[in-house]
């Protein structure tokens, strides 16, 4: 019983992960809380589909996804958000707007059947520690984990990264210092988008694609990058960790309704307790006098 | 627009800038100024009349629009004391449980229970809320977020008040007349109320928390308590919805803390334009009755409702309230364009 | 004539990450004297003033106050017993006419409770009044003014008014002259005078050395978190370590 | 100024669609009509946004056009047709307040003013308060969603007020009912005694759970574990591993939510060494095989109505899915939901044969004649209880029937349980 809920932990907390990079990266990065993320997700997951069904191979598709979906991110960005930076009040409506949009829009197309779903990378299963754990399972936590690596390489050592990162803890001295603030947030919307993609192909191919999904994934996305404190990539994945294994943890011992209540009692202790979240020090800077 | 004229703007404001007193010149200037107000007012009370002529279905609509202008309300006081909130279902639903509970084990008569959720809800959510008050901008509104989600989640999983099945078969209010005139006097009243409210020494020391809570601090006052207390009365309207709307439709249950009860008052409020109580209840007439002329789209409404909402937000971010006040009061005069003086 | 101790400071420190910011700084306020706070940038002047007046909580070290360990004390509850604090970066509320920004002070607990019994007239009345003592002339209606139209020598004033207001027992300024007009310090330091006369006691931060050592009869001058020095003006500018603190090791002597 | 003039062009356009929805143009029309006379106004508010709304609105439109076709409602002599209109009441999504489908009731109402309402409500909370809004309007209203006996329960203690109530899909006692005799089943022919339930955490669900846990307890049944998961969950690997750990021989899924696709998939990832029987949606539909990528074998699945599962021993089934699939096409037949589309299609024959006997419009008249309906159709024989619940049983010659099916390679659905409809014996999955 130990292993399997050790080991479904780790999976859920990488599922947890991916779901919550792309947001965490974009509020991060630009500072605005891009609560169109479930649609972007979605619309990876669609798009993910359809280009299979036209009969692309595989890896083609999934690459073609994250293109389209990272373009779709700078667009949101440059065509819609753009107008609103800076009041954070309408950038939080506006991109809510955009992902009402967009999930609404799917289903109005009709995609309520149960027939979207995305095929599994590898099949197969294999076992550890005696409990069967499939590939594609096995997949999400190696990809999460990579991502994770990439966006600490991006951030702390390329020279991009390190624009981005200087554009969000202080706008008007990366200004200052020349970088283009319209760049940076296109740069992260799209990248955000991309992670987004990423997520949705390695994910949804365990389920069948449905709209309401949408609005749980901003949901875990919030909790997970509030917990984790804004802009540490560190604080992410401590944050995903606890929450995955929680979530498990409670749906073994106690019962698996209680799962929902986890990570929403998360957010709230641990906002009241370190408003900054675990290893964020976004809110110290903010609360100096 | 004939050749060789432009239009001049003259900003006159009605008022002149005095303190105390009023220069006003004329009936015509005071009916100006007042008439768009009282005939709002005259229009709310009316309305609830004219049941036969426009139907029972749009007293509903009405009466929907209210709560949510209450709701609207409850959100533009917070937000005039600095604190976003995210989840007005949060005290709607506290005040819809409240209702159901009092009738269910209690069986207070519906004139009792409202009043008496109103302001034990209103309570429970200052006390809830609380702790979390130190916190600004974009922390205090995700929490507000969750809240209800919080709450939904904790009654579906213990199943106590009904669980997912909620309490149903509540008393009966006498009907939608009545149900419909006391909101419409409710929101004329808490309008007025609110506006008073923050013309006096405690509004101004509420707009200073707003302004810059440091300093508050520094000019000694418990800024903490303060934002407690602007909760407090915030909430009341918002958990009197609450409690309303359950008896009117005699059944209380988890879709109480439902998602719209938040996203509505605050597309609502940013349509009116944000931080106008005016503009909260004008944003709440236009968008229930316009989301409701969608329905005859299925499913497409909601699409059509995000378009709007983000053409709001992005066209229009002083909201309607604020865009028409500035265009009342400008006027333009045509003026013969002066010959350039070099050309004489 | 060492009369009763006001503020008495033991040991006071602070660290942001591992920077020391303030290091165990201890020094003792006499009621009616005052003491001037002079160092170079980044001393750890304004966060020792800001641990002292609750706004930040020190990570070691005792402040009395009367008696009164008020150590870590929330800040509106330290003005309420007397310690009336104006910012560095001045903090007024900018979309609110000038006079009004005092009404937030004259609502707090320790001005109602001060002026308790007869109906002490309108707020707004005793605002324009206290402006008018800081400089604000009535007639030319600044203190009807939107507060983000003032110049900033205003400003300050009007951050100085905000401590008035409140009676206050013990005044902490923290760099009030910078950004003011030679003219707008010339006429601000005879009501700082004034304050002392009337039995007050002043905590000032400045650069501007002249104008403090007129002011204050006590001095003590901080570097990188430590008290280096402490005394009479004349004493502390004499000392090694706070002319090297000032102009650098190399520095030869200054008259 | 060009910005300006953009912003006015949108909002003009804005103002001009809500103007001509205001102008009450009536929604989906019923296309064709042979018979004459002023139409019998049906109204359906439901879910639309649903798989089950989709279909079942379908279905109701198809039998409408062959009522209409053969000559409409010959209503005292006079030959009136039908006319559907219908309005989304969003139900089936998360956090929809009730005061919202309750508005959309009370507008296709007033404004429609029709004779009857056929499909009714998606979720059992919005029906038990839709409850009200019918008693009010004395609108005959055949519901055939949700599954909640509560509605009953409400129908018995004050019949005149909820008499135009009537349900014709079956109640979660049913299903109870049916899930009970397949484990009776499962344990003469396989010795099995050991089961884990998984439920979704909503009404029905929970109640139809509870009543099998109930039963399995007291006929020498082990319940391994009931587990509720609320609606979106995602991972089901604790139940499962419980289950495995449990040595459970059969897990009962009782889920109406696309996610629970994520139990199957990871039961077989899992490879758990149980037999799936019970009711998953995203397994009902035909071309479930292909989406699973076959790995469906062996699971058993329930059909609320035999509607949609074309069985021998009820001939109109077939006869039911190949017409579906000549008017909708062949991917809407292979996509057709599992609860919901056959009753909805018997309702309107239902209503039909009603008015007729009645003789009137009137909703008492009606509701009179609603209740001594015995005929046949999709779902089998047709007849409805005091409590105006139709009999569900196991013989279609005798009640309604539900019934289930099992998965078999090459993607076939072979009907198993009832025996009268079954077609083959249940075989035990490969992985067993």
């Amino acid at each position: 019983m130990i292993e399997s809920m050790l080991v479904f932990g780790l999976v859920n907390s990488a599922v947890l992960m991916l779901l919550a990079l792309g947001f965490s990266l974009t509020f991060g990065l630009s500072g605005v809380a891009n609560f169109s993320h479930g649609g972007i997700y979605l619309f990876a997951g669609y798009l993910a589909y359809f280009l299979l069904k036209m009969g692309l191979p595989y890896f083609i598709a999934v690459v073609l996804t994250i293109f389209i979906t990272a373009l779709l991110g700078a667009a949101i960005y440059k065509l819609i958000v753009i107008r609103v930076r800076g009041i954070v009040l309408n950038e939080v409506i506006a991109t809510f707007a955009i992902g009402i949009c967009m999930l609404e829009f799917f289903r109005w197309l009709g995609f309520v059947t149960y027939e979207y779903s995305l095929p599994y990378i590898a099949r197969g299963r294999f076992t550890i520690f005696e409990t069967t754990l499939d590939y594609q399972r096995s997949l999400i936590i190696v990809v999460a984990l990579l991502l994770a690596v990439f966006l600490w390489f991006f951030t702390h050592r390329t020279k991009t990264g390190l624009a981005l990162l200087g554009m969000a803890q202080d706008e008007y001295t990366a200004l200052a210092v020349g970088i283009d603030s319209d760049w940076a947030a296109t740069y992260s919307f799209a990248i955000g988008g991309a992670f987004a993609a990423i997520a949705a192909v390695m994910i949804l191919p365990l389920g069948i694609i449905n709209i309401n999904i949408g609005y749980e994934v901003l949901l875990i996305a919030l909790a997970v990058t509030v917990l984790g404190g804004l802009e540490s990539t560190k604080g992410l994945i401590l944050a995903c960790i606890i929450l995955g294994y929680a979530q498990v943890i409670t749906s073994t011992f106690f019962a698996p309704h209680w799962k929902e209540a986890v990570y929403l009692a998360a957010i709230l202790i641990v906002l009241a307790v370190k408003p900054s979240g675990l290893l964020g020090k976004f809110k110290e800077l903010e609360e100096r006098v | 627009m004939k050749a060789g004229y432009r239009k001049e703007r003259i900003d006159r404001g009605i008022k002149a800038r005095a303190d105390d007193i009023f220069a006003i010149s004329s009936y015509r200037e005071i009916l100006y100024l007042t008439g768009p107000r009282i005939l709002a007012v005259l229009a709310l009370l009316i309305y609830p009349l004219l049941t036969d002529v426009t139907g029972a279905y749009w007293q509903t609509v009405a009466f929907i629009a209210c709560i949510i202008a209450l709701l609207t309300l409850s959100w533009n006081f917070l937000f005039s004391v600095g604190l976003v909130s995210l989840g007005q279902a949060y005290f709607f639903g506290v005040g819809a449980y409240f209702t159901g509970f009092f009738d269910r084990t209690i069986g207070l008569p519906p004139l009792y229970s409202i009043p008496l959720a109103t302001v034990a809800g209103a309570i429970l959510c200052t006390i809830i809320i609380y702790p979390v008050l130190r916190l600004r901008g974009i922390y205090f509104a995700l929490i507000t977020f969750a809240l209800p989600l919080f709450l939904m989640r904790i009654i579906e999983a213990t199943g106590y008040l009904g669980g997912t099945e909620g309490i149903s078969g509540l008393q009966r209010l006498p009907g939608i007349t009545f149900s419909l005139y006391v909101t419409v006097v409710i929101v004329l009243a808490v309008t007025f109320i609110f506006l008073r409210l923050f013309d006096t020494d405690y509004g101004l020391v509420l707009r200073a928390i707003h302004d810059n809570d440091m300093s508050v601090l520094a000019g000694g006052l418990n800024v903490q308590l303060y934002k407690a207390q602007a909760v407090f009365i915030a909430a009341m309207p918002a958990t009197f919805a609450g409690a309303l709307m359950t008896l009117h439709y005699r059944i209380v249950g988890m879709p109480a803390f439902a998602v719209e009860y938040s996203i509505l008052p605050l597309t609502a409020a940013v349509v009116g334009g944000t931080g106008t109580f005016a503009g909260g209840v004008l944003g709440a007439f236009i968008l229930v009755p316009f989301s409701e002329l969608l329905r005859a789209f299925g499913t497409l409404r909601i699409v059509m409702y995000g378009i709007m909402l983000l053409f709001f937000v992005v066209g229009l971010p002083e909201g309607i309230y604020r865009f028409a006040q500035r265009k009342y009061f400008q006027f333009e005069r045509i003026v013969p364009l002066e010959e350039k003086a070099d050309e004489k | 004539m060492k009369n009763k101790e006001l503020l008495k400071v033991t040991g006071l420190s602070k660290s942001f990450g591992g920077v020391k910011a303030v290091n165990n700084v201890s020094f003792t306020l006499y009621e009616g004297e005052s003491i001037g706070v002079i160092g170079p940038n980044g001393s750890g002047k304004s966060t020792l003033i800001n641990l002292i007046t609750g706004f930040i909580k020190p990570d070691s070290g005792t402040v009395i106050y009367k008696g009164r360990n008020i150590t870590g004390i929330a800040p509106n509850r330290a003005v309420n017993l007397g310690i009336a604090r104006s910012f560095q970066m001045v903090r007024p509320f900018y979309n609110m006419e000038a006079y009004k920004n005092l009404i937030i002070p004259l609502y707090s607990p320790r001005v109602k409770k001060q002026l308790q019994g007869g109906n002490f007239g309108d707020r707004d009345e005793i605002a324009i009044q206290l402006l008018e003592d800081v400089g604000f002339e009535r007639e030319s209606q600044i203190p009807y003014k939107l507060t983000g139209s003032l110049p900033h020598g205003y400003l300050k004033r009007l951050e100085l008014a905000r401590c008035l207001c409140l009676e206050p027992d013990l005044v902490v300024l923290d760099e009030l002259f910078s950004g003011m007009s030679m003219s707008e310090v010339a006429s601000t330091v005879p009501i700082l005078e004034r304050i002392l006369q009337e039995g007050r006691d002043m905590i000032m931060i400045e650069h501007r050395i002249r104008e403090l050592f007129r002011i204050v009869n006590k001095v003590i001058c901080l570097n990188f978190g430590k008290k280096i020095a402490e005394g009479t003006p004349e004493e502390v500018m004499n000392t090694k370590e706070v002319k090297e603190a000032y102009l650098g090791s190399e520095g030869e002597s200054i008259a | 100024m060009k910005k300006k003039k953009a912003l006015w062009g949108l909002l003009v356009a804005l103002m001009l669609l809500s103007v001509w929805s205001i102008s009450g143009c009536s929604p989906q029309e019923a296309p064709t009509q042979v018979a004459s006379g002023e139409p019998i106004v049906v109204a359906i508010p439901t879910a639309l946004g649903s798989i089950e709304g989709r279909d079942g609105v379908r279905a109701i439109e198809m039998a409408v056009e062959e009522i209409n076709a053969a000559g409409g409602v010959n209503l005292a002599g006079e030959q009136r047709p039908f006319e559907v209109v219908t309005i989304d009441t969003r139900e089936h999504e998360a956090g929809i307040p009730i005061h919202d489908a309750l508005a959309a009731l009370e507008r296709i109402i007033l404004t429609e003013e029709p004779h009857a309402i056929l499909f009714g409500a998606f979720r059992s909370e919005v029906l038990l308060a839709s409850m009200d809004v019918i008693a009010e309007h004395k609108i005959p209203y055949i519901v055939t969603t949700a599954m909640t006996p509560e509605m009953q329960t409400k129908i018995a203690e004050n019949y005149d007020e909820y008499k135009y109530i009537f349900r014709m899909c079956l109640n979660a006692p049913y299903l109870v009912m049916y899930l009970n005799q397949m484990m009776g089943y499962l344990e003469t022919e396989f010795g099995f005694n050991k089961a884990f339930i998984v439920a979704q955490d909503v009404l029905w669900a929970k109640g139809t759970g509870g009543g099998v846990e109930a039963w399995l307890n007291n006929n020498n049944w082990e319940v391994v574990g009931f587990d509720v998961y609320p609606t979106g969950a995602g991972d089901f690997s604790s139940s499962l591993t419980k289950a495995r750990q449990g040595g459970a021989q059969v897990i009962v899924p009782i889920f109406d939510m696309p996610q629970s696709g994520v139990l199957v998939k990871q039961a077989r990832d899992m490879e758990v060494p149980a037999l799936l029987a019970g009711f998953i949606s995203p397994a009902a539909p035909e071309n479930a095989w292909d989406v699973f990528e076959g790995e469906l074998d062996g699971l058993i699945n329930f059909i609320f109505e035999i509607g949609p599962l074309p069985a021998e021993a009820v001939p109109m089934s077939i006869e039911f899915n190949k017409k579906f699939g000549e008017k909708f096409g062949e991917s809407a037949r292979a996509s057709l939901a599992g609860h919901a589309p056959g009753p909805s299609y018997d309702s309107v024959y239902v209503l039909k044969e009603a008015i007729e006997r009645a003789g009137s419009l009137d909703g008492d008249a009606i509701v009179a004649a609603l209740e001594e309906t015995d005929t046949y159709g999709v779902i089998g024989r047709i007849r409805f209880d005091e409590n105006h619940q139709v009999v569900y049983g196991m013989d279609p010659a005798e009640t309604a029937l539900g019934g289930a099916f099992q998965w078999r390679e090459p993607g076939v659905r072979v009907p198993v349980f009832p025996e009268m409809i079954a077609e083959d014996d249940i075989e035990l999955p490969p992985y067993m």
